[in-house]
């Protein structure tokens, strides 16, 4: 096959990806503000700019913090959804700053922009994960094995390979824990992420510590508290299927029982 | 503090919300209706007294409302089983709550002279 | 606020005195109702939730005829509400079936019900005192419907008076 | 202010400075000190693989490797250094996999391996299978897993703690280090970390460039801080673009799209590589294939309405091995630029992309202060170090081998130094210049943004120090450096608070992505030959007789506090291959 005619035989997708003129329109970016250094409120403060309906959430953010108040603090890193830094609640649903484009969350209207729920907001879009990390900690997130090591790698097969594949996209955003109802209501329940990264280990044909983190999961504030609303399936930007994973757990545990 | 927006999930949240209200209106429901029924051990006359008031229009009204509850409840339930223990139940579970909604309708629709024909026939006579 | 003023609205270094708080004296931060701790997971090594989870889908699926069954009785057939009557449940409960039937309608429902409930309490009662006292409510309640019910359908006599 | 006491400190939580923590906390007390939480470092962001010569699919063994790597970095890398790379590189790999990462699987359940640039069979005949990959994810699996393992070893970590200066203590005459000092962002507090061993694992400094693959944190704060005591910094002017970023942003697309089979091609869609590398073709090394797009968009066989980008075009692969092998390039596309790779080509243009060049360290990870001496205690690690594995051009995948058998050898070695040691006395007022750091551009009152400043520092950079390189832009890019660090000088923040003052930090990165951009102009300007990622198009030829020798940058400040850069040159270390000339 020749693609000799690759020029002429443009979609109108990469038309318009290519073209050059940006079309700037004027959007307002509703960010809920809170310094403690300032006053012990949050307000929301409205900002008009100028942007590229192209670009993302994060070029707006950064947009505000450059030019017109430095003082908007917000946590970010790679600037294409692969660090989990920048997790926020963008018109009201968790998503990554920089993996939301502007033309896609109608910049008609304005976007409003707030910390992720359930956690401690520390100043504007920073909220303090600790908490979120230690979830994670504790469902013990590492390969364990027994006996002596291997000299080569460990054979696994492809398809048992792919059995967790999915889980181990997971970039620790929390997108998913600060959406679940469950952990708005007393942050005690793990959470889906943690869930997510206990079912990386529980079905890794390599791993010989599934028991002990099925163990850790069945408890208060494990797996049971799961009221499979789909909020973590529905906010994370890996395109995690949480909930199945979760689901997977609880299944995992009441096959272990009988 | 002013809160912040409220969450826009979507329908795996909502189904949720609307199960948990179902499930608690039900069994407050189920409460009182015990003890209502509980009259029969005590008066026939009191427990057809009490019974009366269901026969009344707005009453009657009420019942429609708690069938509709509980076929919510009961259907999402199934649902939700559904996602628990049938492997593909996560993938297909915005299709099962709108065949919940849809067959909820149909279910609600097919009740609403049943139910309320009490009711219909003192309002509009037969 | 628009975006013309933010900077000054801001303002740290402001001097109006309007706010009691300075670098030096931060406000407390926005915590959530209750905060995840290092002691949390106190594990209890018991499989309480997964049966509590498992029987609240069995119970479901039987609760489904159950319930859906007696509305169907009571309220659409038969003329609906209209019939329902001493005399009517008299009739019924003069069957060992429908005796069965409501009896276990009755249980299933309540601790269905009921540890639904506990669910809700556990996720919206923030304290742990106010935790306890509701579930000790809930408990008591159920515990007091469903043995009036069951000896309501027991002793139940059609010959009353 | 407080002061923290610990055997050895890691500075940066990347993939170097967490495989140097495994060992280190196994041997010592140890801190690690990052500006980000560890998941987020950029070692998360890198896609393709990590090359080894596992010999899993085909014959390969670690003496082709190394001749790769040797021939890949234009010959200016240290030999004895890249036979260690690569001879540990299969370790490397192993351990990983011991710990738990999950590589893609060959059908007999082995570690599966793929083509990628660079990399050949018998010194050059072919291109082999080396490199070890998890789709694309390869960076993202490697941070992870050493962070579980982290987790399990129960490391200590100071998380968002900026480690802004680098304390030494002179005993007898040498520089001993003494620990570091870090501005910790919650609290906006000083913290001396007083330590035997510190070790830098602080990552790159892209950010110096417009279009960059490069994460907004990497600022190049170790290189800085390091420079700043007078240590010297190693072949800065060696920067490699990376042939294929997403047009205008960056974002990386990697190298392994063209190892599953992706095509280059101008706008008359032409596979234009053949011309410029007739065998290896799409997979000559970066360096090479950069060029090459920058000559067709010059020659104005450019795509698109202004011509400058080129396609690459996957249209031709199966939508399922996109989806098995490069989902989450893929979903960039489809996410930034809204296009389908199944159907269309993909806009992508060079984007800076890793510093070769960095603090110099011998093969134990120590830092040296000249061309021979050792920082007693002194480690570093990664994209931070110059060990000199990489030479002029590193190979795609060699980045990640080297974090980890850098870090891991770092991280023995720094723990055993700690272990065998006592701790040097902090010098007097350690935290002075700190706070006189942060406290003067809390309170500066000047009229320059930090952001007008980094946009004319990134503009120039791009324009006068990319790919291709004059004696005059490059003259240039140093007048426009020093001026903009006049500017500097005024500069002044919004944010005077204590609390996550990232307005604050961000003016002191600027600080530091202006000194290092200045070293790489200088020795770019001073390096008067073509070799590896360091293009002069007045001077396009490997110069070997004057210019086979590492440069050393040297912050001098003069009696009047004048600052200039010092130039000075170390041997490259050969052992057995002679220079050649490079074609793919
Ligand atoms: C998009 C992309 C793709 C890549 N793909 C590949 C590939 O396929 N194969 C390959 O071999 N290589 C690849 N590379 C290169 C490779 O990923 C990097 O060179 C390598 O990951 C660098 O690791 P590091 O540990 O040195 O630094 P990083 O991972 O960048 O970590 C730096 C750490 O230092 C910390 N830090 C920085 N400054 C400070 C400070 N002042 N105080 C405290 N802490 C600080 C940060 O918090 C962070 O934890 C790629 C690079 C990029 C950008
Ligand atoms: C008719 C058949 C019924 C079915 C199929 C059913 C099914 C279910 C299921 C599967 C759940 C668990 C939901 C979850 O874990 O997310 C549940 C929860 C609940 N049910 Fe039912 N149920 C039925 C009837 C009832 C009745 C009669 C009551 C009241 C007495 C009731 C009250 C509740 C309550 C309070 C909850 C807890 C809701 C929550 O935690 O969100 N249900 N039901
Ligand atoms: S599962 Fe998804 S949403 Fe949750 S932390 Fe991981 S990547 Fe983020
Ligand atoms: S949002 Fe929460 S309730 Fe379950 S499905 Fe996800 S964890
Ligand atoms: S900045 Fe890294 S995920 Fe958004």
């Amino acid at each position: 096959m020749s693609t000799a005619t690759v020029d002429n035989n443009h979609s109108a997708a990469l038309d318009a990806a290519e073209s050059t003129d940006a079309h700037l329109i004027t959007v307002t970016l509703r960010v809920r503000r809170y310094n403690p250094e300032v006053s012990d409120q949050a307000s929301w403060v409205d900002y008009k700019l100028e942007m590229d309906p192209k670009e993302r959430v994060l070029d707006a953010l950064h947009k505000i913090k450059w030019e017109i108040d430095g003082t908007l603090t917000f946590r970010r890193s790679c600037a294409h959804g692969i660090c989990g830094s920048d997790a926020m609640r963008i018109n009201g649903r968790n998503r990554l700053a920089c993996k939301t484009l502007l033309k896609d969350i109608n910049p008609e209207k304005p976007i409003t922009v707030e910390p992720i729920k359930g956690l401690a907001v520390l100043k504007d879009l920073v909220v303090d994960m600790e908490p979120f990390f230690q979830a994670y900690r504790d469902v013990m997130p590492f390969l364990i094995t027994k006996g002596n090591e291997p000299t080569r790698e460990r054979l696994q097969s492809s398809e048992d390979r792919e059995r967790f594949d999915d889980t181990t996209k997971c970039i620790l955003c929390a997108a998913c824990t600060s959406s679940c109802p469950v952990f708005w209501n007393d942050g005690q329940y793990f959470g889906p992420a943690a869930i997510v990264n206990a079912h990386r280990f529980i079905f890794d044909s390599r791993d010989e510590a599934a028991e002990q983190r099925l163990e850790i999961l069945n408890d208060r504030d494990g797996v049971w508290r799961c009221r499979t609303t789909f909020n973590c399936t529905d906010a994370c930007p890996r395109g995690i299927e949480v909930t199945k994973a979760i689901q997977e757990v609880k299944r995992a545990l009441i096959t272990r029982r009988f | 503090m002013p809160a912040g927006t409220l969450y826009r999930g979507r329908e795996g949240m909502w189904s949720w919300v609307a199960h948990r209200v179902t499930g608690v209106l039900i069994f407050f429901f189920l409460f009182v209706h015990v003890l209502d029924t509980a009259l029969v051990r005590v008066s026939p006359q009191d427990y057809d007294k009490v019974v009366a008031t269901y026969k009344n229009p707005v009453v009657n009204l009420l019942e429609y409302g708690l069938v509709a509850a509980i076929l919510f409840h009961a259907l999402n339930g199934l649902r939700v089983i559904a996602v628990d223990f049938w492997s593909k139940g996560p993938k297909y579970q915005r299709q099962m709550l709108w065949s919940v909604v849809g067959i909820w309708i149909v279910l609600m629709a097919g009740a609403f002279y049943p139910v309320l024909q009490h009711s219909l026939r003192i309002l509009f006579g037969s | 606020m628009s975006a013309d003023t933010p900077v000054d609205a801001v303002e740290l270094t402001s001097t109006s005195g309007a706010s009691a708080f300075s670098p030096d004296n931060p406000a407390p931060v926005i915590e959530p109702p209750r905060a995840r701790t290092k002691r949390t997971p106190r594990a209890t090594r018991t499989n309480f939730e997964l049966y509590g989870w498992l029987f609240m889908r069995l119970s479901g699926i039987v609760l489904v005829v159950l319930v859906l069954g007696h509305l169907l009785i009571q309220l659409v057939l038969d003329g609906g509400v209209s019939k329902i009557g001493f005399a009517f449940v008299a009739g019924r409960w003069a069957n060992p079936f429908w005796q069965l039937w409501d009896l276990t309608m009755l249980w299933l429902a309540m601790l269905h019900g009921a540890n639904g409930l506990r669910t809700v309490i556990n996720d919206y009662a923030e304290r742990d005192a106010t935790r306890s006292w509701l579930k000790a409510l809930l408990y008591t309640a159920t515990a007091f419907t469903v043995l009036l019910g069951t000896l309501v359908i027991f002793t139940f006599d059609p010959n009353i008076q | 202010m407080q002061i923290h006491k610990y055997d050895t400190v890691i500075v940066g939580a990347g993939g170097a400075g967490m495989r140097a923590a495994i060992e280190a906390t196994k041997r010592s007390r140890t801190a690690v000190l990052t500006k980000l939480y560890p998941t987020r470092s950029h070692t998360g962001a890198a896609q393709g693989g990590m090359a080894a010569a596992l010999a899993n699919v085909e014959d390969d063994n670690w003496e082709w490797h190394t001749f790769d790597t040797i021939k890949g970095g234009d010959y200016l890398v240290d030999q004895d250094a890249a036979e260690i790379l690569a001879k540990e590189a299969i370790d490397a790999v192993l351990d990983l996999e011991k710990m738990g990462l999950p590589f893609n699987r060959t059908p007999e359940g082995r570690i599966d391996q793929r083509r990628f640039g660079g990399h050949t069979r018998n010194h050059g005949e072919a291109a082999v299978r080396r490199s070890c990959y998890a789709a694309d994810r390869t960076g993202h699996m490697i941070l992870q897993t050493l962070y579980q393992n982290c987790v399990k070893e129960g490391v200590e970590f100071f998380n968002e703690f900026y480690v802004l200066d680098l304390l030494l203590t002179e005993v007898d005459g040498v520089k001993h280090t003494a620990g570091v000092v870090a501005y910790e962002l919650a609290t906006g507090e000083i913290h001396v970390f007083h330590a035997k061993a510190v070790i830098f694992a602080s990552g790159g400094n892209g950010k110096f460039f417009k279009v960059t693959s490069n994460a907004h944190t990497l600022t190049g704060d170790g290189q800085a801080a390091a420079f700043r005591r007078g240590l010297p910094l190693e072949d800065m002017e060696f920067f490699q673009f990376h042939p294929t970023g997403i047009w205008r942003m960056g974002i990386l697309l990697t190298e392994g799209a063209r190892g599953e089979g992706g095509i280059l091609r101008n706008k008359d869609g032409e596979r234009f590589m053949e011309k410029y590398a007739p065998v290896m073709k799409d997979l000559a090394s970066r360096d090479v294939v950069s060029r090459a797009i920058y000559t067709e968009i010059r020659e104005g066989r450019g795509c698109g309405p202004e011509g400058d980008h080129v396609y690459l075009d996957l249209t031709h692969l199966p939508p399922e091995q996109l989806d098995a092998k490069l989902p989450d390039i893929t979903e960039f596309a489809r996410t930034y630029l809204g296009i389908e790779p199944y159907t269309d080509p993909v806009p992508i243009q060079p984007t800076a992309h890793y510093a070769m060049g960095g603090i110099p360290t011998n093969v134990q990870g120590e830092v040296l202060s000249d061309n021979t001496t050792v920082v007693p205690g002194l480690y570093a690690a990664g994209e931070v170090a110059c060990v000199s594995v990489h030479g002029a051009n590193r190979l795609g995948t060699n980045s990640l081998l080297d974090i980890n058998v850098f870090g891991r050898r770092s991280g023995i070695a720094a723990a055993e130094y700690a272990s065998t040691h006592d701790f040097v006395e902090l010098p007097e007022d350690p935290e002075a210049q700190v706070i006189e750091m942060v406290e003067s551009m809390r309170d500066a009152t000047g009229n320059e943004k930090v952001t007008d400043i980094r946009k004319a520092l990134q503009e120039t950079m791009d324009t006068n120090a990319m790919v291709f390189r004059t004696e005059q832009t490059l003259k240039q890019a140093v007048e426009d450096i020093a001026e903009l660090k006049r500017r500097f000088q005024r500069v002044s923040v919004q944010d005077k608070g204590k609390r996550y003052n990232t307005d604050l930090l961000e003016a002191i990165e600027l600080g530091n992505l202006l000194d290092l951009a200045e070293v790489l102009a200088v020795s770019a300007l001073a390096r008067k030959e073509s070799r590896g990622g360091h293009y002069r198009e007045d001077f396009p030829n490997r110069d070997d007789v004057n210019f086979m020798r590492h440069t050393m940058a040297y912050r001098e400040v003069g009696d009047d506090g004048t600052e200039t850069i010092r130039l000075d040159y170390k041997p490259v270390v050969q052992t057995r291959y002679q220079p050649m000339e490079r074609k793919y």
